[in-house]
């Protein structure tokens, strides 16, 4: 990979980087992931033909570095965080990181071509001939108004459950439900407000960090838009119309 | 041009996968052969079938040509169709349904994210049951068709009309699923479609 | 007791209405024959399709039998079917489609792991394919869902069971690859200073 990163404190491939913050030459702390991913995202423009493998190495060993930079920002005990660092990737369990993610990568290829080969068979998939389906139940005969009613509620019940149940948010001491329901009703008291004026009241950190997670929520059923006007800048949020 | 043998291959493979009868202007069409050439293969075909004691016939039906099963292995086909699985098919049309009638209009795109899975054949079906119909289109990218229900899906619940269907609220197991089913329902038409 | 010719009829009846595979039990149930029978007559089915240039095959894909088009013939058929791309997945789905077939089951988390990146879109998109399912849930913190592949994966690759797919090992890197990686992670000064 002969992607260069140039920052303050280092300037190389970037691969070697991570090597370097792996084994506690540099810390990650002085690495600006900003910055590192804008340069990056630059030089893939400049590329004209994407090269697929160096991209997803990049997003390996990216992920790596994020990975190791969320875990010096989270407040951790003091013990546990060292024990966290000696874990964290070093150079031989990024070797073999990449190396299992290759063999899924190849893998993958001959999936793709078992799916192309069997592209070429058709199922029969057409409907029961009249005879047939007449002898299906009637299914609406069966259902009375309130049973049709309890189906839609479990169904919806089933749905959210897919939303809320993912491992980082079902973890939240906080309920997010509980905060984008505080949203709502801010949003239709005020018609706007920012993600700064929303967490005014927040004692602490993860208090605002469920506001935040109730508004990607909120803009993932729909229910009210997001605008940014720059970057770092205010985070605009209103009602979607 | 294409030898009889394949010929008769590719004709049998286009009737097999035909969802309704084909004329034989669409079949000759899609071969790339005149229709006198593709009349005979189709008959060919047929007479074949007929001789074998196969499990299917080729009928000409509405201006085409359609393979059906053999009716005299109707009790056969009739005891597959009762068997579990097709049970499956009833419980999808149910579900949408219900979608469709809670939270009209609505898009096959929404009923799908709903439902987790692709709904285009129980919409389809519903449709041709005049369960339910279209009711306009999504003023969004591709506008896509907006479903609602009809009044035959009234008449088969015994519904005067859609403010006879009970509130959801009465059936949420507890207040936090309460307030998110009305979230959802009162979300109106999702703009963004993923 | 049923003659074998009309044995045949009926089971490429059955074959010829269902919208699923249809397992070796559920044939010899519905025709009321022993599945030793059954077997004899579908390989029979299958050898007269191979050796007769028929439009369509029989196979055995996901645990039954079920008809498919020749696919010396998908050029026509897709002409007829709009080819759908339904089945066509991106290079992210499939990594991730390999994972999950490899080591399921298998939480978002894990997979994340390996591809280093989120999966959560992938996954639904996966999911809404049905090509995988939830399976369970793990039981450690977050109690977060297991994946593993459908029905409908083995019957979109053709493969009669899981076990069909080929090893894992086989896709190891190969040795220059591995040398390749190893040479890029260790060059630089770092090397010389420990």
């Amino acid at each position: 990979m002969d992607y260069q990163v140039k920052l303050e404190v280092f300037e190389g491939p970037f691969d070697l980087l991570l090597t370097l913050i792996s084994r506690q030459k540099l810390d990650i702390c002085d690495i600006p992931i900003a910055k590192i991913t804008e340069e990056y995202l630059a030089y893939l423009q400049k590329m004209r033909d994407l090269d697929l493998e160096v991209a997803s190495e990049f997003l390996l060993v990216a992920a790596t570095l994020l990975e190791i930079k969320a875990q010096s920002l989270l407040p951790v005990e003091e013990e546990e965080w060292e024990e966290e660092i000696s874990l964290g990737e070093s150079r031989e369990a990024l070797i073999a990181r990449l190396l299992e993610y290759k063999k899924f990568k190849n893998a993958a290829i001959e999936l793709a071509a078992r799916l192309e080969a069997e592209s070429k068979f058709y199922p029969r998939e057409a409907d029961l001939e009249e005879r047939f389906a007449k002898l299906l139940p009637d299914f609406l005969k069966e259902v009375n108004p309130a049973e049709f009613a309890a189906l839609i509620v479990s169904l919806m019940a089933r749905g959210e459950k897919v939303l809320i149940e993912s491992e980082h948010i079902s973890s939240m001491p906080i309920g997010v439900d509980e905060k984008m329901d505080f949203v709502m009703k801010r949003l239709k008291k005020n018609g706007s407000q920012s993600f700064r004026e929303l967490t005014t009241k927040c004692k602490e950190k993860i208090e605002a960090a469920a506001i935040f997670l109730a508004l990607l929520e909120l803009y993932k059923m729909g229910l009210i838009s997001l605008s940014q006007a720059v970057v770092f800048g205010e985070i605009e949020v209103r009602l979607s119309a | 041009m294409l030898e009889l043998a394949s010929l008769k291959g590719i004709i049998e493979a286009l009737l097999f996968v035909a969802n309704e009868s084909l004329s034989l202007r669409k079949i000759s069409e899609i071969v790339a052969v005149d229709e006198a050439t593709a009349k005979k293969v189709i008959d060919e075909l047929a007479a074949e079938y007929r001789g074998g004691n196969r499990g299917f016939q080729l009928r000409e039906v509405a201006g085409g040509y359609r393979l059906f099963t053999h009716p005299g292995y109707a009790s056969y086909v009739e005891k597959l169709v009762l068997s579990s699985d097709y049970r499956r098919v009833t419980q999808a049309a149910l579900e949408t349904l219900a979608i469709i009638a809670y939270k009209q209009p609505i898009t096959k795109a929404e009923i799908g994210r709903i439902r987790g899975v692709n709904v285009d054949t129980v919409v389809n079906s519903l449709l041709e049951k005049e369960l339910i119909k279209e009711v306009g289109r999504q003023n969004s990218p591709g506008q896509p068709i907006l479903y609602g229900t009809s009044k035959a899906f009234l008449e088969a619940l015994g519904l005067r009309s859609l403010d006879d269907l009970p509130p959801l609220k009465e059936f949420a197991p507890d207040e936090r699923t309460r307030r998110r089913i009305e979230r959802r329902l009162t979300s109106g038409p999702v703009e963004s479609e993923e």
